[in-house]
């Protein structure tokens, strides 16, 4: 990103002294005591087209660079570590998938891809990392998603750079960028919260989930093992990639979209369920792809492959 | 605007073409014609205003241009927002639309 | 000082084709206040062309809610109500044509059954309106569609997103009743300058004006009847 | 202002009547513009107080001259009054009501009593924001993002929503105004190829406020329907979506920073012609180009939103056309650039505001490419980088070229000449301090430091201190104006007809004119800017 932004800069800075010189030596050449009368000069058609050809083929280059970068911005690879963000008036809470929660601090391992699922609780924020050159909106009400790759060890600014009211400006923290051995030493020390999958399956016993949704598909509820990622068919008949924000919508709004061949009788989850609680289960759904490691057994649900 | 006058026989046939066809629109949309029932409905709709507005609002006969090219220019202004906006609405992670 | 731009060229103090200073002749004055309104006219397409942006993504979003919100508007009084409007828009343009012609009091009685149309029309909308605040489907507090939801089992719907199809209804319907009651108020005045016969064969723009301007207003119920009372009467 | 005491026995707009109702109820546009540049001017003062108060506060990095509070009050206000009463209003509403029918040979604007309306809209509107400000003020920032502007604050959003709605009333009307003017009133022979610049930047412009202001108008509204019956449009937690919010905002408020610059781009073309004494080079093109601005400033608006959470594809495609509506704005400093070209220049007040018009705006107009750039605007936006950008166009763009025109129509508008060289040196103030004041921020910006912070880490405070230090020297160089045009009305020589031997109809009529502008219509029947047909002003007191 800097090296595009480097040439942006040479360019503008050679269009700016090249105009500024031209304006400067006309003006000295063409003042009105050595230049009584003007020469009427109507224009040229091949000037114009020329300045109007050139800059667009400049821009249109800047434009494919620049899109190039955003494109690899904005797709997370597959098999990044996923850390949960809920933004809060004033405050981040971050949520580890190994287990550790951390408000308004990011520890993180050096060469490994890490894929941040954002969501707010209240109004919108924006997880803005100066040093990596990145930011992306957290809006409440559905998931979204950053990834980067830390290289260099140290601690780098965190900002929030979408206003969201009085302490805007201290909503800020720290990314701990750290070496791989250090990184696990400080998992263990994080205190023993149990892995977000462990929290979410207890959140998903407790809210009566398995009553509906067994394991061999027979429940009124679809299984869920493997669901995450693999296309689902819907009542209507669209076709839907079960992304974070479908897992997220269909236990909030269950009526937006009724997998075909189930009844909609699923109970409204919104405002039942708090942010981080959200996540865990989100966590836990997405653990049933792996083989079974986890105590659920998770089987192959009738007509769906897992991707893997 | 221009010294047309239209008659008043013109005037009630069109409007009882568009009485009919505001009969005809609400009964429509009780046969179910899959998709189409919408584009039905939006085409009786864009009909009916176009008939409003070539003939009672003398559009048809005026010999003013620029009153065709301020209509057309506010619809395609219109339709700008509806598309572009579309493109990210249509775009979005889990496609919500056909 | 009226400030509806829908009357524009003002009639000043005296009589006769009004030909206010600053125009070379009175043809350029028409043709100026028709293009007024006509650009008037477009910034009210974009007016409710916001609106109608908000209604088709939400539309594309929630179709179930809007469906069964649609169903639970009653859809004899929708018709009755552009019946109505196009009724007043029959009167409006035999209105235009008596003033060119320049009948006085065939104009007057046209002005008058264009307004009572107009009140109609209000009153029909009124109606519907009390019907929903009695049915609590008026979004805000009170809010619950538990009956239409009984109604139509075989769609699901969310209670928070069928707010967004009423609070849309409202607002649309709302803002068209608002243009309607200026429609009427401009009218009123149109129908007294007529009865003090203000309006001969050479001079009758705000007539036009006002005739065009109605035309707009039920050309937006045109599109507005459809959109919102017949999104899905499938059986 | 009391219209003062003139010696000239020529009755002209001036002193036709006398009196408060003959101010308050006029119909005579030139009047209208008048007072337009009463209201214009103290909404200008009120806006650049709170910035001032911005530039103290971020002189340390702890926030100790305003709780946060008011902080954001302050930017939001300063946010807002600029924009929606200053920047949009100030040249259609003031040079633009005095000057068009004038450049265009007719009596009035097609529908004067619809222009006073226009105005007290206008004033209705401002009263209005003052009042909401004065008990309370607003602090969700100028562009009030739902659901902070909906759900979780309880300023009076309605209140400003409402002054913001009327005001822009205001601006369709005066848009409306000047469309019909131009298409209906143009003298026998002035053909659209023949039109000024200036009219050409105008009409442009009123293309944009007729078009493009009433989906703001509809926005607020919904916001305001929203916050009183606690709907759910905007407001994700109850179903709406914030980003529908941000669509239909932004498809106005983009258009709306080509309605600020266009006409200044129209007064600059006007000035550059007139004092290199030459037609403007290609013509046709600088024309097409403002209609081009306009029309493709309405595909762009979501290069806003490239962060905010659209879609991959739109980005793309909203990232190209930004691209696309960056070309007529270069070909328009290409051309300014080579009018200059063989000219015969003289360096007068007007003339050094265009020349830093020109200046700022390349620089301003460069590093909106990098932020119509999808790499680099993840980086910089929301950040001072932004607030940089848009100020090098706004006060450096508009804000010059506002200052220019009314240096170069001052003897028009009052038959008065400014102290020319008081003039200059206000002009070299507000360049240096502007550039002091707004180009440290371009490398804090990048640095990453976010906007609307009212504490920001210490390693961000050299270039703020820089920043304020420009900030007041800018002060100084607007208040001069304020000034010495004051002290002009009494104590000015008398200008004559033509002072500045500028080609145009404006120029023909009696300075200050009558107030039926031309006796008879004039009859066109040279082109544009026929400067080898003008001779060049005999005294060279302006031109050194």
């Amino acid at each position: 990103m800097d090296a595009l932004y480097i040439f942006l800069v040479l360019l503008s800075a050679l269009m700016c002294t090249l105009i500024f010189l031209t304006v400067i030596v006309f003006a000295i050449r063409y003042r009105r005591n050595r230049q009584p009368h003007a020469e009427p000069i109507h224009g040229s058609l091949v000037l114009e087209v020329t300045w109007s050809v050139i800059p667009l083929a400049i821009f249109l280059a800047v434009f494919v660079w620049g899109g190039v970068i955003y494109f690899q911005e904005r797709t997370p690879p597959q098999n990044a570590t996923e850390v949960y963000v809920v933004a809060k008036q004033w405050m981040w809470k971050l949520q580890h998938q190994e287990g550790p929660r951390e408000i308004n601090q990011l520890h993180v391992p050096t060469g490994r891809n890490v894929k941040l699922i954002m969501t707010s609780q209240d109004v919108i924020h924006s997880f803005y990392v100066p040093a990596f050159r990145l930011k992306q909106d957290v809006l409440p009400g559905r998931y979204t998603t950053l990834w980067f790759r830390a290289t260099k060890p140290g601690t780098y600014h965190l900002f929030c750079a979408e206003y969201c009211g009085t302490m805007h400006s201290g909503m800020g923290g720290d990314i701990v960028v750290m070496e791989p051995t250090q990184y696990q030493a400080w998992v263990q020390t994080g205190g023993s919260f149990g892995s977000l999958a462990a929290n979410g399956e207890a959140v998903f016993q407790q809210l009566g989930c398995p009553t509906c949704h067994r394991p061999e598909a027979q429940g009124r509820g679809p299984s869920l093992a493997g669901v995450y990622g693999s296309p689902v068919q819907l009542e209507d008949g669209r076709v839907v990639t079960a992304d974070e924000n479908y897992i997220r919508e269909s236990i909030l709004a269950p009526n937006a979209k009724i997998v075909s061949g189930f009844k909609p009788i699923m109970p409204v989850f919104q405002g039942l369920v708090s942010e981080e609680d959200l996540n865990a289960l989100v966590a836990y759904i997405k653990s049933l792809n792996q083989p079974p490691s986890g105590p659920a057994v998770s089987t192959l649900a009738p007509g769906m492959q897992p991707q893997k | 605007m221009t010294v047309h006058i239209s008659s008043n026989k013109l005037n009630v046939t069109i409007w009882i073409t568009l009485m009919c066809l505001t009969v005809i629109t609400a009964t429509v949309s009780f046969i179910d014609l899959g998709p189409f029932n919408t584009i039905v409905a939006l085409a009786i709709a864009t009909f009916k205003a176009l008939l409003v507005v070539l003939f009672f609002m003398h559009v048809k006969y005026s010999s003013e241009k620029l009153t065709k090219v301020v209509i057309l220019s506010s619809l395609f202004w219109l339709l700008l927002l509806l598309v572009l906006s579309l493109a990210d609405y249509s775009t979005r992670g889990n496609v919500r639309i056909m | 000082m009226r400030d509806s731009p829908a009357v524009v060229a003002q009639a000043p103090e005296h009589h006769g084709p009004e030909l206010l200073h600053h125009f070379a002749r009175a043809e350029q004055q028409r043709d100026s206040a028709a293009l007024g309104m006509w650009l008037f006219l477009a910034t009210e397409i974009m007016f409710f062309g916001g609106m109608f942006c908000a209604y088709l993504i939400y539309r594309l979003w929630y179709f179930n809610e809007f469906a069964v919100g649609s169903r639970s508007l009653d859809i004899y009084m929708g018709t009755a109500n552009t019946v109505v409007l196009i009724c007043s828009s029959l009167t409006v343009a035999m209105g235009v044509r008596a003033a060119q012609l320049g009948k006085r009091r065939l104009l007057v009685v046209l002005l008058l059954l264009t307004i009572l149309f107009g009140a109609a029309f209000l009153g029909v909308k009124a109606i519907e309106w009390h019907e929903k605040y009695e049915k609590h489907h008026i979004p805000g507090a009170s809010f619950n569609v538990s009956d239409l939801m009984r109604e139509n089992p075989q769609m699901p719907i969310d209670q928070n997103h069928e707010q967004i199809y009423f609070s849309l209804y409202f607002a649309m319907t709302g803002l068209h009743a608002l243009h309607m009651v200026v429609g009427i108020g401009i009218f009123v005045v149109l129908t007294w300058y007529a009865w003090r016969g203000r309006y001969t064969p050479e001079y009758h723009t705000p007539i036009e004006l006002g005739g065009l301007y109605w035309h707009f207003v039920d050309v937006v119920w045109i599109y507005l009847f459809p959109l919102l009372y017949l999104i899905d009467r499938r059986r | 202002m009391a219209t003062a005491v003139l010696t000239g026995e020529r009755e002209n707009y001036l002193n036709k009547e006398y009196g408060i109702s003959s101010w308050l109820l006029t119909t005579d546009h030139k009047r209208i513009a008048l007072l337009y540049l009463m209201s214009v001017t103290l909404f200008f003062f009120v806006g650049g107080f709170f910035a001032l108060l911005i530039r103290l506060e971020l002189l340390t990095p702890a926030g100790d001259l305003l709780l946060a509070d008011t902080y954001n009050k302050v930017f939001t206000m300063h946010g807002m009054v600029m924009v929606f009463f200053f920047l949009i209003p100030v040249v259609p509403a003031v040079l633009g009501n005095f000057l068009v029918p004038l450049m265009i040979g007719a009596k009035d604007l097609a529908f004067p009593r619809i222009n006073l309306l226009s105005w007290y809209l206008y004033v209705i509107g401002g009263l209005i924001f003052i009042h909401c400000m004065m008990t309370g003020g607003v602090d969700t920032g100028w562009t009030f993002y739902t659901p902070f502007s909906t759900a979780f604050t309880n300023t009076k959003i309605v209140e400003a929503g409402l002054a913001v709605f009327v005001a822009g009333f205001s601006s369709i009307l005066t848009g409306l105004n000047f469309i019909v003017t131009i298409h209906r009133m143009r003298a026998p022979g002035l053909t659209w190829s023949r039109l000024p610049l200036f009219i050409w930047a105008h009409y442009a412009t009123a293309l944009i406020m007729i078009l493009g202001t009433p989906v703001v108008a509809v926005t607020i509204l919904l916001v305001a329907v929203e916050r009183v019956f606690h709907l759910g449009i905007f407001n994700p937690a109850l179903g709406g979506d914030p980003l529908l919010f941000q669509h239909l905002f932004w498809f106005y408020s983009h258009p709306a920073v080509y309605i600020m610059i266009l006409p200044s781009m129209g007064i600059v073309s006007e000035i550059i012609a007139c004092f290199s004494r030459k037609r403007i080079f290609g013509y046709e093109f600088v024309a097409m180009s403002s209609i081009g601005i306009a029309v493709l400033g309405f595909l762009v608006w979501a290069h806003h939103m490239f962060v905010a959470g659209i879609s991959l594809y739109s980005a793309l495609v909203f990232s190209a056309l930004s691209y696309l509506v960056a070309v007529p704005s270069a070909v328009k400093v290409f051309n300014w650039t080579a009018t200059l070209y063989k000219g015969s220049i003289s360096y007068t007040t007007p003339m050094i505001y265009a020349l830093g018009f020109l200046g700022l705006f390349t620089m301003g107009g460069l590093t909106g490419l990098f932020l119509a750039c999808l790499g680099i605007d993840v980086h910089v936006t929301d950040t001072y980088f932004v607030v940089a950008h848009f100020h090098y166009i706004m006060v450096g763009g508009v804000l010059m070229g506002y200052l220019g025109g009314v240096h170069f129509w001052w003897p028009k508008m009052t038959g008065r000449l400014y102290p020319e060289g008081w003039g200059r040196v206000s002009a070299v103030l507000v360049f240096t301090g502007f550039n002091l004041t707004f180009f440290p921020q371009f490398i804090l910006g990048y640095a990453g430091m976010p906007r609307r912070y009212w504490q920001y880490p210490p390693e961000f405070q050299v270039l703020n201190v820089l920043s304020t230090a420009g900030s007041t020297v800018l002060a100084v160089g607007y208040v001069l104006p304020m000034i010495y045009f004051l002290w002009s009305l009494r104590y000015g020589k008398i200008a004559d007809d033509n002072p500045w031997g500028a080609a145009g109809l404006e120029w023909k009529t009696s300075s200050p004119p009558t107030t039926f502008n031309f006796d008879q219509t004039p009859e066109v029947t040279w082109e544009a800017y026929n400067y080898d047909q003008i001779p060049a002003p005999a005294e060279v007191s302006f031109a050194r």
